[in-house]
């Protein structure tokens, strides 16, 4: 395996965790919009 | 506009706290760049306009915090928002008054430059007027928006300069160069470009600070 | 100003009672809201100055009521909401106009240190768009003439109070807005500024008062306020008595403690 | 808000295509980068590094436009939807310059030799840099401040009145002296067709990031405020 398909691997690997974390992020940001609108009633 | 831009020159012509502040600080500028630079290879007439334009960018910076200051002391500056006058003159009132101060600054401070460089061959021209007045304009004209937003925060004396100096990048730039080439004698053809940049400049940000003081004038 | 002659002048000098119409307020404000520093000071509130009356704006401490007044006159901007002087839009076309209406006291003097209160009151004469002003004259009725070449830095406070004063009837608004105007003011300071008021509303001119003082605010004005967190608590038609206005003041102040 | 009575309000662009589709274009993307694309002729491997640099330059271009939009229609309306989109543009923006730079200075140490030059692009996305870094410095001496929300919203619509010129000022004192100059080789460039497609992907993954950054800031602004006008509300109760 050479340098640039070992950079290859990393930066996709970095990006699946990146796509990961912002998936949880959306999910987390749905849950409090949810909470305000039942704190709102 | 004419009321303010009276009103500050009367102030200042009584206390002449802004103006006297403004040189003190050029002067120990010119120190700094002296120990800190060796003063033998400032000499060359081609440092003098960068060296000048960083010294007043500094102690400009001073007086329009002050000009601003001197409005918040004892909430004058919301008698100014109460008077049925439009927060453009209003604008350009100050940015008058302003421009006046830097220009007297900038004025007595080249004279002093010269003086303690030791700068020689010089072969100052009518295009040095011409680019000191034009830079001034755009620096007024910025430094006397932002000012007036940096005086109603709590940061003031921060902020006003993070604000103003990425903005005044290219002014810096074409002024600093201008300044050099009126005072070497350089033909006007070289810095046309840089004089029609810098006249848009002023024009731009004149026109904008006229068009956007109404959000800031008030608290 | 269109239909009807609502200004006149009268030996050359603009008569107030020009501008009174009984269908216009003098100032008719709906929905203000304010927020600073992450606190809501106003909470959508209305309210009317009807033209001519004197108004009484009472509350605790921090219930919003000097920063009603600012933004009433001016010199705050609502983050929401609408005012109207005498039915112009204070932020809009012809608002620019509007504010020479208005004399605002407000808990600084807003004058310059720099420069005497002749000096001041000339700026201000100027801003105003006044040609020929009697800054003597104007002085004289706050009692500051001997005072008039005097360094402004050098004032006490009564004196400054005087001068703010001055300064805010110097254009003869048809609407003064008066915050705590007799903080700092002596016996005769406080006789010259109820002489000025009585002046102002003999004239037909409106008034909005914030004071504590509730004799005071029985004595001068007509109509009653209470503010409160930002929102109007009570409105008091009749404000001749200072102990019937105490009461209600503290059944409005005891209901919020629940 | 709105009147929704409705408990659960889906958002399937939000939720799920927009997150997917960028998931999809930057995984290929990064396979076009890594393992497909051929090298340039002159500036060999180093040149991938482009297909993200460029495009990140645009967006975050691109991002302080939409501040100076969001910024005027937030003078417009006072809405608070536009000042959250404003604030969620300039720190995304802010972000990928961040990267333009970090990008910028890896792709210069190999072709040029040094870490830092003072290119025209460079220069000038260092100065925005320092534009919005005061943006943002400015929103957070304020918080829920609405004169800082408004000094800002003017802010915003000057820097980018700042743009055009700083682009002619910057291009004039380069120009004057070249300070690095690149081989004019025929063979260099863009040449092969796999070249534009990798282009062409990469763009539309960084485009869809920036807007999938946007909005979740924009959402968690908007969090804020709220939390802010009830925790006001429960306080006056």
């Amino acid at each position: 395996m050479n340098g640039l398909d070992f950079l290859g691997y990393a930066y996709s690997a970095v990006w699946i965790a990146f796509f990961v974390y912002l998936i949880t992020l959306g999910r987390k940001a749905s849950r409090l919009e949810e909470e305000i609108r039942e704190l709102k009633k | 506009m004419w009321q303010i831009l009276r009103k500050d020159l009367r102030i200042e012509w009584r206390t002449g706290e802004i103006l006297s502040s403004m040189l003190l600080l050029s002067l120990l500028i010119i120190l700094v760049f002296a120990f800190t630079l060796e003063p033998s290879r400032l000499r060359g007439p081609e440092f003098l306009g960068g060296l000048l334009w960083a010294t007043l960018l500094f102690s400009g910076t001073l007086a329009l915090n002050r000009s601003f200051l001197l409005e918040r002391e004892s909430g004058a500056w919301s008698a100014l928002a109460l008077a049925p006058i439009e927060p453009g003159s209003i604008y350009l009132g100050k940015l008058l008054a302003n421009l006046v101060v830097l220009l007297a600054g900038a004025g007595v401070l080249l004279p002093l430059m010269v003086l303690l460089l030791g700068t020689r061959g010089l072969q100052p021209d009518a295009l040095l007027p011409v680019s000191l007045i034009l830079g001034m304009v755009g620096f007024a004209a910025i430094g006397t928006l932002f000012s007036a937003m940096a005086s109603g925060t709590r940061a003031r004396e921060v902020l006003m300069p993070l604000l103003t100096f990425p903005f005044l990048a290219p002014l810096l730039i074409a002024a600093s160069r201008t300044t050099t080439a009126g005072l070497t004698g350089e033909p006007l053809e070289a810095v046309q470009s840089w004089l029609m940049l810098l006249g848009a400049f002023d024009l731009v940000f004149v026109v904008a600070g006229w068009l956007f003081f109404d959000y800031v004038l008030e608290d | 100003m269109a239909g009807g002659h609502r200004e006149w002048t009268f030996s050359g000098r603009s008569v107030r009672l020009g501008h009174v119409t009984e269908i216009e307020p003098a100032i008719c404000a709906h929905a203000l809201h304010k927020s600073f520093g992450g606190r809501q000071i106003l909470n959508g509130l209305s309210m009317d100055l009807r033209a001519g009356e004197c108004l009484g704006l009472l509350g605790g401490n921090g219930a919003g009521k000097s920063t009603l007044l600012r933004i009433l006159g001016g010199t705050t901007r609502p983050t929401s909401g609408e005012i109207k002087i005498f039915g112009v839009p204070l932020h809009g076309d012809g608002g620019t106009a509007s504010r020479a209406k208005i004399g605002f006291v407000g808990h600084e003097s807003m004058v310059y240190r720099d420069l005497s209160p002749r000096e001041n009151l000339e700026v201000f004469a100027s801003l105003y768009g006044l040609k020929e002003v009697d800054t003597e004259a104007c002085l004289q009725r706050v009692g500051l003439a001997h005072a008039a070449n005097r360094a402004t830095r050098t004032l006490s406070r009564g004196m400054l109070q005087r001068l703010a004063l001055a300064r805010a009837t110097l254009h003869n608004p048809a609407i003064l807005l008066l915050d705590e105007p007799f903080t700092g003011l002596d016996d005769s300071g406080a006789g010259r500024l109820r002489e000025i008021l009585d002046d102002h509303i003999a004239h037909g001119g409106s008034t909005l008062l914030i004071s504590h003082t509730l004799p005071e605010v029985a004595q001068l004005c007509s109509r009653g306020l209470i503010l409160d967190r930002g929102k109007f608590a009570h409105e008091l038609a009749d404000v001749s008595d200072a102990e019937a206005i105490r009461d209600i003041y503290r059944q409005t102040i005891a209901t919020r403690s629940d | 808000m709105s009147s929704k009575t409705e408990n659960r309000v889906s958002h399937p662009w939000r939720d799920a295509a927009l997150p997917l589709l960028t998931g999809g274009f930057m995984l290929a993307a990064l396979i076009m980068i890594f393992f497909v694309v051929p090298n340039e002729k002159v500036q060999g491997v180093t040149q991938r590094i482009f297909y993200f640099h460029v495009h990140l330059a645009w967006m975050a271009f691109g991002g302080f436009g939409f501040v100076a939009i969001a910024s005027a229609w937030y003078l417009k309306t006072g809405s608070p939807r536009a000042d959250q989109l404003a604030l969620a543009n300039a720190e995304v923006g802010l972000l990928f310059t961040t990267l333009v730079l970090v990008t910028g200075a890896i792709w210069a140490r190999p072709i040029w030799g040094v870490w830092w030059t003072w290119d025209p692009r460079l220069t000038m996305s260092v100065v925005l840099w320092a534009v919005y870094a005061a943006y943002i410095m400015l929103r957070r001496l304020g918080r829920g401040d609405e004169m800082i929300t408004r000094y800002a919203a003017v802010l915003g619509i000057v820097g980018v009145l700042n743009i055009p010129i700083l682009v002619l000022a910057i291009r004039l004192w380069r120009g004057v002296h070249p300070a690095v100059v690149i081989s004019e080789d025929p063979e260099a460039g863009l040449k092969d067709p796999t070249m534009i497609w990798t282009l062409v992907i990469a763009g539309v993954a960084m485009a869809l990031l920036f807007t999938w950054l946007v909005s979740l800031r924009a959402r968690f602004a908007a969090i804020d405020d709220e939390l802010e006008t009830l925790h006001l509300e429960g306080e006056s109760r």
